[in-house]
């Protein structure tokens, strides 16, 4: 049971390469990408997980005297924060990305874009 | 000092004081970004110097004031510093060179600029690897941001493109970081230790996603589409930029992996790189776009740096220098050809003839190409011999061949390149010579020069800019605006001068070398005199040649040695590819020229590992099998100079289209450089066996079969200047076949041939060169009568062959003398058929010249034309004297050459006193055959001038025509196909077999390349799965390995 | 220098026998074909009235001054082949001008002439000369290959050069000559020889009547006159040397005139039984039948 | 004027424009002189019977009376036993025999034939269509006497004279050579405007220079 949410995590990850690899719309593609960076969010914070411990919160529930055999490992949690908005950053630009190509040749279709080639 | 940090927040300050600034203050936005990047360049260039001169220590900077698990922290050490100021220096140049992109674009655009130069910066410096993570992130999202700059529309497909494989590479590499902090506990680099990973479950994989991401990052062989689309669409200044920044901090940051993962990872890298190198290198070959190229040639070079790094264990201290040496090499060097591709309008290589009316611009072209493919005094060079040394010293020889095979193909597409600019014809639109551009491009330049300095004073083996030929070549690039004849004067005093100085110390064969170079290549330079106006080019060229033979034979260790012979292969290069039709023939020649280096370069690092003595002495303590394979090496490499068979396809081609004095330089002179490293080489080295074979009567064969089939081509050749270059190939040969005879005569006999081909060689070329200046062409048919209009031409010539053909009076003979004296004492008897038949062949193509160009009838259009002009006679008329001379008293340059061989050859020596030279066999007396054959001479033509004074002088139609009036003199001379009988009878010797090899294997090659680049489909989905599939395929090779 | 000028009018007596000698020898051997076919053929003294008469015409024409040096070329290109090896072993008299250059100095001789008479027949303009010279320089090419390998297989026989050595090995007795010691050099050499004597089987380069005798086509008067000479005197040059390497040289002048003369007639008996060969073929009768027996010689000496 | 010998303008390789005129330029215009015989009687009567005994024949082997020659290479008349000897060029030759009659057009080729022999040098004419013009006598192109054209020394009559007479006709010609009084090479130097006036007459397409060396 411990390692569903690492399970459910890699299942998004695939998930969404395959559908950013497979789709030729580029929105559908950008998407495919967003699910597969909360994939990978996912099996951030699964990494830090131990049994039968609470959040990292140091409030009047857990001092900080105790906290060390009661909290699950912090650090996990705040290279998520960090990864969590760069991929917003990455997909914004992204998006950016897609209307510029979609101005220039009126068309969603990644194949059409491949004039830059051997 | 200001600590390190100071350079990540000068950045962020200016990139939010770019924020608060109003949209119109754009010229003050642009101040700011560069007064940011100057001062981030200017904290790394205060590192640099400390850690050079006052050799401080390491310096750690820990965020937050923690110490780390718990606190990032960064590293200030001599690489970081380094780098850093690499980075920040191009980033500053390349702000400067996109002035007008920026001032358009706005402020937002400097901002982006700066996070990519800080993220770069921050990559050489974290020792955190999700502070690395989140580094890479900024530097892709800076780059999609900075491809908008370039005005080409293709670009926003490729910046969209790169996002998409950098979010699947980002995906691995944080998955990556996690499970191995999950196996060691920790984030920093200096905490976490190799076994960590091995004991933990997982470890190794974990360390596996995380080093082939980022490896992804320094775009390996098949991952590699979406890199050489930015490299080709992006904004020039912002590619090399990209080119330059990202490759060192992703190579630096790879290195901080391998330390990480421990030796078992070396030879991954090591595999990456060597595949990436020859496969990049192989699909640059039919590449015809300029800024694709670049893009294949600077994944080459990352993947050769990547190489370097998987070498690590066993470079030891050199890692830094060679490693370093090629990041400096291929920074300048790209930074400066994309700064460069900047100017030039169109984006097919042909176009950069363009550059030609700027010499400033052109030797920036030169100096990139010579840094990028690693000739003297660069880097680039440098490093190629350390490493070679290493490799060779570990016995890894298939990889030491992959990258001399890999570096010779990209120093053929790049010679390529560098021909089309200097010679095709120019396209109609000029360059736009933008200030801030060329200023960029001059800093590249004045950085390339910088580092060959540096890494010169870094090099064990001392600076070759400090030796004093190579200063005096080089002299001449600052002296190109004086009147050619200035220059000329100049040049031939300092020749001069420089053998009166030091003559002395040349023991007597190395003189007979030394004066050939340094008093017979000034009285060649008489003839330069006939140029008019500065002839930019020539003369750095030429000197850059003399340089590279006079440092040749003052060698004595074998990295000088090798030094002088790249000297004077890239200085005959452009020598040569100063005639009007030469670009093809000079772009073989050098191919050859480099392979044959390649060659020796393996055979020195081979011998230099075995013993650390000067060269003489290394080479006579080689035993064994190694000692057979540094011979063969050897020997074949000097061959490719010395044009022997089935290596001579440059020759012909090279000699005949170079300019009227550059023939006789490049014939005359620079063979001699391939025989002298053959007589040092059998001097020390002696006969060798190489597996059961005995190398020496090889080398035999090859030199009979050389002299026959050379002269029987030069029978066939229509082209004055054709037919002498065969024949030199012709002549080389015999004097192979002299020395290989390794017997005392042979070895005076190989000697005098170097004498007597210099000086008629030379003569020959000469009147041939002025007969063409005069009849505005070289084939033969179309000359003839012209003994009344040009005779001091016609002496010349009959003076030469009377030489060449060994007809007694004259020096030809005594060459032919010795030499059946010494195949007299020499054991292989076969070959000497081979020869004999030659000898006589030399006599037909040189009476096909002399025939058909000086007697006959003479032509309606030549009836007119002048003697040659008086600065080409000259020279030959001092060669007619010389060959005199030389003809009566052999002894004077022989004599002590002969003594000095005793002490190789003791038995079969000459022995010289009175006029009668006598040997073993028989006698010789030069002195009496020329009083003789004059006084007979003499008397009979007494007697027939007394007889038929008054004989009626008749004019050329005056012929016994069977009763008829001869129609045309074009219809009565006989010229075209001479020696038609002999074709018949001898033709099928002269297929061109070896052309035909040599073609197909470049046609191989290329079809490789035209196949391989077929990859890259342009869909970036294809890219991902390129990707995928490479992670894959190194995970098999990794775990089946 | 201690040249002893005795030398000087030796030299010139043996050079006043050979001429003579020449004179004689071709006329005789004119005679003989003449015989042959039943007629009476041309007086013993014939070509002395030639050589005179052609020194007695009166004009000459001249293309230019190669044309001029060619015949001086030719003929000082016999006469040094001639003094250049000794005549008579045994003699100092006869010893002609030997102590200049060893067998290599007459081996390479040889092109001193043909070089001449190329050069001189080029000048004159005409065609068919510079078509003849094409023909006998590449015949003589193939001709010289196997008498180069013969004379380098005696020279590594007898371990030496020098014609006079040579000579004194093959004294005492008619075993003791090179035909018989060495007779595979011997056979390639006398192959060769027929390739330089201009007779039929390679007289292509004169080929009287296809293209008018060839390189001489336009010399004429004295210049013919010095050619004629040497055409006396170029055969006996050059047998001199078969002789003295292969048939164990002369002691005295009968034995001389009688070698020379039988020499002489190899070529004029093979001349007149085979007809003419194209250059091609001859080129490669040369290397398919004269060099194997050549390289033979090499090997097994 | 054919084509060939026309004045044409040619440009030199350095771009010079300059004139060449074939006659004057590819043939020696120089007028042929009288030779003196040798200062002293004595070398002139040697050389005399030198030139004598050795004749060397160009034959003009024209019309039937080349047949004739034959023969005297056969062992039956066999001429070398006189010092005869055929040469195939005029430049070696002494003796022209015209075997025969002589069209306009071959009358062209005998006189650069005979111009381009060294003097002294002799003319015999054989049969006698070089006489009078023989069994041609009427023909419009045929020439009629040799003698106007030619210095001739000595005439072999009869329509086609057998070897045995050409045998008679060299020792006639040897007589006449060893008295000197075969000078037909200065006659022709001497009276050369004459002899090229009665060739012009005849030839009218005279595209060759006055006197072929």
């Amino acid at each position: 049971m411990a390692h569903l949410a690492m399970a459910t995590g890699f299942i998004l990850i695939l998930i969404g390469f395959y559908g950013a690899l497979t789709n030729r719309n580029i929105l559908r593609m950008i998407v495919a990408f967003t699910v597969a960076d909360s994939g990978v969010n996912l099996v951030l914070v699964a990494v830090g997980y131990m049994r039968g411990r609470t959040a990292p919160i140091l409030d009047n529930t857990v001092p900080a005297a105790e906290a060390a055999a009661r909290i699950i490992d912090p650090v996990p949690q705040a290279l998520v924060l960090t990864a969590i908005v760069i991929g917003v950053g990455v997909t914004a630009l992204m998006l950016a990305y897609s209307y510029k190509l979609y101005e220039k040749k009126r068309t969603l279709d990644i194949t059409k874009h491949t004039e830059l080639k051997w | 000092m200001v600590s390190a940090i100071v350079i990540i927040a000068a950045a962020l300050a200016a990139e939010f004081m770019l924020g608060l600034f109003n949209e119109r203050w754009r010229a003050a936005a642009y101040g700011v970004t560069l007064f940011a990047l100057g001062f981030m360049a200017f904290i790394s260039a205060e590192w640099v110097w400390a850690f050079a001169v006052y050799d401080a220590q390491p310096a750690e900077i820990f965020t937050a004031g923690v110490q780390p698990p718990f606190a990032i922290n960064l590293r200030m050490g001599f690489p970081e510093a380094a780098l850093t100021l690499l980075i920040n220096l191009t980033g500053l140049f390349s702000a400067l060179y996109l002035r007008r992109a920026l001032l358009e674009k706005g402020r937002a655009a400097m901002a982006v600029l700066l996070v990519f130069v800080m993220a770069q910066n921050g990559i050489v410096l974290t020792r955190d690897i999700f502070n690395l993570f989140v580094f890479f992130e900024l530097a892709v999202i800076a780059t999609g941001g900075l491809m908008l700059l370039s005005e080409d529309e293709r670009a926003v497909a490729a910046g969209f493109k790169y996002l998409i494989v950098s979010q699947v590479i980002s995906a691995f590499l944080l998955i990556g970081i996690i499970f191995s902090y999950h196996a060691t506990g920790v984030l920093n680099f200096d905490l976490m230790r190799p076994e960590h990973f091995a004991a933990a479950q997982g470890g190794a994989i974990a360390f596996f996603l995380m080093f082939i991401a980022v490896v992804a990052e320094l775009k390996p062989f098949p991952a590699n589409g979406w890199a050489l689309d930015i490299y080709e669409s992006a904004h020039p200044a912002f590619a090399g930029l990209f080119s330059v920044a990202s490759a060192a901090a992703t190579l630096y940051a790879v290195d901080k992996l391998l330390v990480l993962g421990g030796p078992a990872w070396l030879p991954v890298a090591t595999g990456i790189g060597v595949v990436t190198f020859i496969a990049a290198n192989l699909l640059a070959l039919p590449q015809r776009n300029d800024r694709r190229l670049l893009g294949y040639s600077s994944v080459a070079q990352i993947g050769l740096i990547l190489a370097v790094l998987g070498q690590r264990d066993i470079l030891g201290d050199h890692y830094f220098f060679v490693a370093g040496g090629l990041i400096a090499a291929h920074a300048a060097a790209k930074a400066g050809l994309y700064w460069l591709s900047g100017l030039v309008a169109s984006r097919d290589i042909i176009g950069w003839s363009t550059l030609r009316g700027h010499p400033v611009l052109i030797f920036a072209f030169v100096s990139f190409i010579a840094l990028l493919t690693g000739l003297p005094p660069f880097p680039g060079f440098y490093a190629k011999w350390e490493l070679a040394v290493a490799l060779a010293g570990s016995g890894r020889y298939i990889l030491l061949a992959l990258i001399l095979i890999g570096a010779l193909i990209e120093a053929g597409y790049l010679f390529r390149w560098l021909g089309y600019a200097l010679k095709r014809d120019k396209p109609s639109e000029e360059i736009s010579c933008d200030p801030s551009a060329v200023t960029a491009i001059i800093a590249a330049l004045a950085a390339g020069w910088a580092f060959a300095y540096l890494w010169g004073d870094l090099s064990a083996h001392g600076n070759i800019l400090h030796a004093v030929p190579l200063l005096f070549a080089l002299s001449f690039l600052l002296l190109d605006w004086l009147p050619a004849w200035v220059k000329n004067t100049v040049a031939i005093v300092g020749m001069v001068g420089y053998f009166i100085l030091n003559y002395t110390d040349y023991d007597p064969l190395r003189l007979i070398f030394a004066v050939i170079i340094l008093i017979g290549g000034p009285v060649i330079l008489l003839a330069s005199y006939d140029a008019h106006g500065r002839r930019i080019g020539f003369y750095p060229s030429a000197m850059l040649m003399y340089a590279g033979l006079t440092q040749l034979i003052g060698a004595t260790d074998f990295f000088s040695f090798f030094v002088a012979w790249e000297l004077l292969t890239v200085g005959s290069y452009f020598l040569i590819l100063r005639g009007k039709h030469s670009e093809p023939h000079a772009l073989s020649y050098i191919i050859f020229s480099l392979g044959g280096a390649f060659l020796i370069l393996t055979g020195f690092a081979l011998a230099a590992t075995v013993s650390p003595l000067p060269m003489f002495e290394a080479l006579q303590h080689l035993t064994g099998e190694t000692a057979g394979w540094v011979f063969l090496l050897l020997a074949v490499g000097f061959m490719t100079k010395t044009a022997a068979i089935g290596l001579h396809i440059w020759l012909p081609g090279a000699h005949a289209e170079a300019e009227t004095d550059v023939s006789p330089m490049v014939s005359g002179i620079l063979l001699k450089a391939g025989l002298y490293g053959l007589m040092v080489l059998m001097l020390a080295m002696g006969k060798q066996r190489f597996y059961g074979i005995d190398i020496v009567h090889v080398m035999l064969w090859v030199g009979a079969l050389s002299a026959l089939l050379g002269n029987l081509m030069a029978i066939f050749e229509e082209d004055a200047k054709r037919l002498l270059a065969y024949s030199s190939i012709g002549q080389m040969g015999y004097a192979l076949f002299g020395l290989a005879l390794m017997n005392h005569l042979g070895w005076v006999m190989a000697l005098m041939f170097v004498i007597n081909h210099y000086i008629y060689k030379s003569m020959l070329f000469l009147s041939a060169g002025g007969v063409a200046k005069r009849t505005g062409t070289r084939l033969m048919y179309k000359m003839g009568g012209l003994i009344t209009l040009m005779p001091l031409s016609f002496i010349a010539v009959l003076i030469g062959i009377i030489a060449v053909s060994g007809v007694p009076p004259l020096s030809g003979f005594g060459g032919r003398w010795i030499f059946y004296n010494a195949i007299l004492s020499a054991e292989h008897r076969l070959p000497m058929v081979i020869t004999f038949f030659s000898g006589p062949i030399a006599f037909l193509y040189l009476f096909r010249l002399i025939h058909t160009v000086f007697l006959g009838q003479l032509k309606d259009e030549n009836r007119r034309i002048k003697e040659a002009p008086f600065w080409v006679i000259l020279p030959q008329m001092l060669y007619v004297g010389l060959l005199m001379a030389f003809a009566i008293v052999p002894g004077l340059a022989l004599r002590r050459v002969d003594t000095y061989l005793n002490q190789f050859f003791p038995e079969g020596g000459l022995n010289w006193e009175g006029i009668t030279i006598t040997s073993q066999f028989g006698y010789w007396s030069p002195v009496s055959i020329m009083i003789i054959v004059c006084a007979i001479f003499g008397s009979l033509f007494a007697w027939l001038m007394f007889i038929n004074r008054r004989a009626q002088k008749v004019k050329q139609f005056n012929i016994v025509f069977a009763a008829e009036r001869p129609y045309r003199p074009e219809t009565t001379h006989f010229a075209w196909n001479f020696f038609a009988p002999y074709r018949k009878a001898l033709g099928f010797l002269v297929q061109p077999f070896v052309t035909r090899f040599w073609e197909t294997i470049a046609d191989i090659l290329h079809t490789a390349g035209d196949i391989g680049r077929r990859l890259y489909t342009g869909n970036p989905q294809t890219y991902a799965l390129h990707f995928l599939a490479f992670v894959v395929i190194v995970y098999f090779f990794w775990t089946g390995g | 220098m201690q040249f002893d000028w005795m030398k000087i009018p030796y030299a010139l007596l043996t050079l006043f026998i050979v001429i003579n000698f020449g004179y004689l020898l071709n006329s005789f051997i004119a005679k003989i074909a003449a015989r042959v076919g039943r007629r009476r053929g041309i007086p013993i003294w014939q070509t002395y009235i030639d050589v005179a008469k052609n020194y007695g015409l009166r004009t000459s024409i001249t293309h230019g001054v190669m044309f001029y040096l060619g015949p001086v070329f030719r003929l000082s290109g016999g006469v040094g082949l001639l003094l250049f090896v000794p005549s008579i072993y045994g003699s100092s008299m006869f010893s002609n001008l030997s102590f200049a250059g060893d067998l290599i100095l007459a081996l390479y001789f040889v092109f001193f002439g043909t070089l001449g008479m190329a050069l001189g027949a080029a000048e004159s303009g005409h065609p068919y000369s510079a078509i003849g010279i094409t023909r006998g320089l590449s015949q003589v090419t193939a001709a010289e290959l196997p008498f180069a390998l013969a004379i380098f297989s005696v020279a590594l026989q007898y371990q030496t050069l020098s014609v006079t050595d040579i000579v004194a090995a093959q004294q005492g007795g008619i075993l003791h000559w090179t035909l018989f010691t060495n007779p595979l050099a011997v056979v390639a050499a006398m192959l060769s020889f027929l390739g330089s004597m201009m007779r039929p089987p390679f007289d292509v380069v004169l080929a009287p009547q296809e293209i008018p005798i060839g390189p001489p086509t336009e010399y004429h008067s004295s210049y013919l006159a010095l050619m004629q000479t040497n055409r006396a005197i170029f055969p006996i040059a050059k047998i001199v040397i078969y002789m003295n390497l292969f048939f164990g040289g002369a002691t005295d002048w009968p034995t001389f005139f009688l070698k020379v003369f039988l020499i002489y007639m190899w070529s004029v008996f093979v001349g007149v039984s085979f007809p003419r060969f194209r250059v091609d073929q001859s080129i490669r009768w040369f290397l398919i039948w004269a060099v194997p027996i050549g390289v033979l010689s090499i090997v097994l000496v | 004027m054919k084509d060939e010998l026309k004045k044409r303008l040619v440009k030199g390789p350095d771009g010079v424009e300059f004139e060449v005129d074939p006659l004057r330029d590819y043939y020696c215009d120089a007028r042929p002189q009288v030779e003196p015989p040798a200062i002293s009687k004595i070398v002139e009567d040697f050389f005399n019977w030198a030139r004598a005994e050795s004749l060397w024949i160009l034959g003009f082997a024209t019309g039937c009376g080349a047949i004739e020659m034959r023969p005297l290479m056969t062992p039956r008349f066999d001429a070398y036993r006189f010092g005869v000897q055929w040469r195939p060029t005029p430049r070696q030759s002494n003796l022209f025999i015209i075997s025969g009659y002589l069209s306009t057009k071959t009358l062209k080729r005998v006189i650069r034939s005979y111009e381009q022999m060294q003097s002294p040098k002799y003319v015999m004419g054989l049969g006698s269509c070089t006489i009078n013009g023989g069994m041609y006598w009427d023909s419009y192109n045929t020439i009629k006497r040799l003698d106007d054209y030619l210095p001739v020394d000595v005439y072999v009559a009869g329509c086609m004279p057998r070897p045995e007479a050409l045998l008679a006709g060299f020792e006639e010609l040897k007589r006449i050579i060893r008295e000197g009084k075969g000078e037909g090479a200065n006659k022709y130097a001497a009276e050369f405007d004459r002899y090229k006036a009665n060739q012009k007459k005849v030839i009218h397409d005279w595209d060759m220079p006055d006197y072929n060396w």
